[in-house]
């Protein structure tokens, strides 16, 4: 069966190694942290300038003055720093940040991604999107592997606006994990009980099938 | 020690023109110039540019002179969570250049610094890339920005001085000290205008030679955009 | 949170091999890592490219790898105050490469941040330019400069934490923060080694994320170079 | 009579307005302070990351974590900050420094400046200099008219390599008073005694002489 969007954080919060310094999108990014193991030390950064970001605050310990990059209310833990927006994003340009796992409409089986824009529809902004896929060396992008009208989302080209050229390296999406190789998204694991005909069907862009594939473990 | 305080933020706000370029502070609602945005509301500017990572939400921050229809550009990272801004935009009233928000932190930096240009990989491949020049560095290519250059600054900060140095709170301190000194005047509002000399030297975030004009804010809202906690078990 | 403690400064200068770069925070004698260079001249590695704004004075600071012909290349700003160094550079055994001091500050900013190159008025029409990228931007020439690439840098902190926080004091902060993360590994040493959670997290100058290693120093002589004072009435 | 150090900078002090930010190099520069009125507002900037110093401190009272750019012992005063290299460099290289104040070995007629380098002899280094002569606006050049061999210091080209190029606005020799228009050095301000014909032999450069050229007064 598909992945939840909360089996889909589970399954990157496997990714995510001890020492690692990490950004996490809006949306199933964000439910990553509530997955990483309990034994390693993992600490989030968030581009709106905080570095150590503990859970939500509770009920009436809020702060205007601390939120997220999605303009949560948040909390910090010890050790966190506040920097500027600038030394911020030094973090992320200087790739002084070992993961960043962000969501996308679109990727393409080089790696191009699209997830800020929708011509004529949809025009948010990229905010700090662009910036850190363009510098990290390691993306995980956490997605759907279809639209609502089960069309695919992982294209041989993408149709909207780019965020970003040959970034994406890994995707885990609510079907399958795959890695961006050889202009081709190579499959490497099955959501439970999905088969690789399905995952095949719902991929538009090529798709390197070799060998067993196994089933994800959580 | 020069003095930067006037006495509010009418004097503050002395000079400003229609069609002027504006930086303003803030991430979201939070650490935005709160008095400061409303005096430009009541001066009725208009036709104005304005630098600002976001766009405030449809009744609050930079959202008030959204609705009154004073600002001709946005210059910004990201512009949800306001419909009027959606609208303007969309029926062309409203111009809107949308830049990563790494390259608007450093363009402000830059001007700040007397930078006039600079590499960063973001936006390559992309629309932001369209009409810049690019460039190879260690494999990657690269596009080059400019610093901004804007006719006044308007930051917040928690406390501050006469001589005009600033200390920042927590996330609100984003865009705000990459801001100071990045715009011909630059206006610091502060929560807490403090006797010079009791602001610790060493944890100065900004330093009163990059801020022209400080004063303290008659109140702060500081509305909260995305009110999210957890249950106390 | 993650640790970057080591035990002490041998721990910390592990994988140091000859012919690297290293970056060396410091003005004069001020804010200068001690300990981290009395581990170089102990280790006797070889053929460093030092990126310092001074070179020491003969018998302290990089005047001791000097003292040690350890040092094949030195990139600073100014090196007077020193006749080893002097000697060493006119017979040709010492390569030096002097360089604008905003120009050196920038250029470890601009590899903390990922920035690969900037223009800078510094240099302009000298000998600095030669060789160099020269480029009109408000009716002024600016240089291309690029960013430093570095394998240890190593910086002097005030106080510090098992994060990899730091906090600096007075004018021994200098190069020392901009030249963090501008290495490939960088090396922190500090006076105090504070409790995770003591720091207030408004008031740090370094977050932890641009330190990889951090340690407490034995012991600091911070010689004074130019002792000077005025009578008391 | 030429003019001691002390009077070149009494003389150059009256150049430094209220509100002024200034930068003061060594040497002669660093005198000035002693000189500024006692009922302006000046802060005075030391490149290595100090706004707001004081005089120098008692004896004893001397602190190795604050000296200023000639690495001397200093204070500050209240309303002072730390900030780092590269900030320092903001100030100065974002023109918010209103007044730099720095001597020269030699100057020419087009406001080029020397002052870093003899070739074969003294090499010390540029330090703050060159970003200092290429970023302000309103540079005052300290310095001696003629070398102890009695050459003009003020000349048609410099000698010496280059600290920057077209960028001294004015100078305050030992004999006079100058600033530099239509590559020629105007003559001003003569010291107390000096005649126009002795300052006409120490300058090598065109030097333009329109009418009465008034004594210094200090």
């Amino acid at each position: 069966m598909a992945l939840s969007k909360e089996q889909i954080a589970q399954r990157i919060a496997k990714e995510v190694k001890d020492g690692y310094f990490v950004n996490l999108g809006i949306g199933i990014p964000t439910l990553v942290a509530n997955f990483v193991q309990k034994d390693i030390e993992v600490d989030f950064q968030s581009e709106n300038g905080v570095l150590g970001m503990g859970p939500f605050p509770f009920e009436g310990e809020e702060d205007p003055d601390l939120i997220n990059a999605g303009k949560q209310t948040i909390t910090t833990l010890p050790g966190a720093a506040f920097v500027d927006s600038a030394m911020s994003f030094s973090m992320i340009r200087g790739q002084h940040v070992d993961l960043t796992i962000l969501g996308a409409m679109e990727v393409s089986q080089n790696g191009d991604i699209a997830n800020w824009k929708i011509p004529g529809k949809m025009v948010k902004g990229m905010g700090g999107a662009m910036d850190l896929v363009a510098s990290a060396e390691n993306i995980i992008v956490a997605m759907m592997h279809t639209n609502r009208a089960g069309a695919s989302k992982l294209l041989k080209d993408c149709t909207l606006p780019l965020t970003g050229v040959n970034c994406v390296k890994k995707i885990v999406s609510n079907l399958a994990v795959m890695s961006i190789e050889n202009n081709s998204f190579r499959l490497l694991e099955r959501a439970p009980g999905v088969s690789v005909e399905e995952i095949k069907n719902a991929t538009e862009g090529n798709l390197i099938i070799e060998g067993d594939i196994p089933e994800m473990i959580f | 020690m020069i003095n930067k305080t006037v006495s509010n933020v009418k004097e503050a706000c002395q000079g400003i023109k229609d069609s002027m370029t504006f930086m303003l502070g803030g991430f979201g609602l939070s650490g935005i110039p709160e008095n400061s945005i409303a005096e430009l509301v009541r001066l009725n500017v208009k036709d104005v540019t304005c630098i600002s990572n976001n766009a405030g939400v449809d009744d609050f921050g930079l959202g008030l002179l959204l609705q009154k229809k004073q600002i001709r550009k946005m210059i910004s990272s990201y512009v949800g969570e306001n419909a009027e801004f959606e609208r303007q935009m969309l029926s062309g009233e409203l111009e809107v250049e949308l830049i990563p928000q790494g390259t608007l932190a450093q363009r402000c930096q830059a001007a700040q610094s007397g930078i006039p240009a600079f590499y960063t990989p973001a936006g390559y491949g992309t629309e932001v890339a369209e009409g810049k020049e690019s460039r190879e560095f260690h494999g990657k290519m690269h596009l080059l920005e400019k610093a901004f250059e804007a006719d006044f600054a308007f930051v917040k900060a928690w406390k501050g001085d006469a001589a005009g140095n600033l200390v920042f709170k927590g996330s609100a301190r984003n865009f705000n000290p990459n801001m100071c000194g990045a715009a011909k005047i630059t206006v610091a509002e502060v929560e807490e205008l403090v006797p010079v000399g009791t602001l610790d030297p060493n944890q100065i975030h900004i330093p009163g030679i990059f801020v022209q004009r400080i004063f303290q804010g008659d109140k702060y809202e500081k509305r909260i955009e995305q009110l999210t906690v957890r249950k106390r078990d």
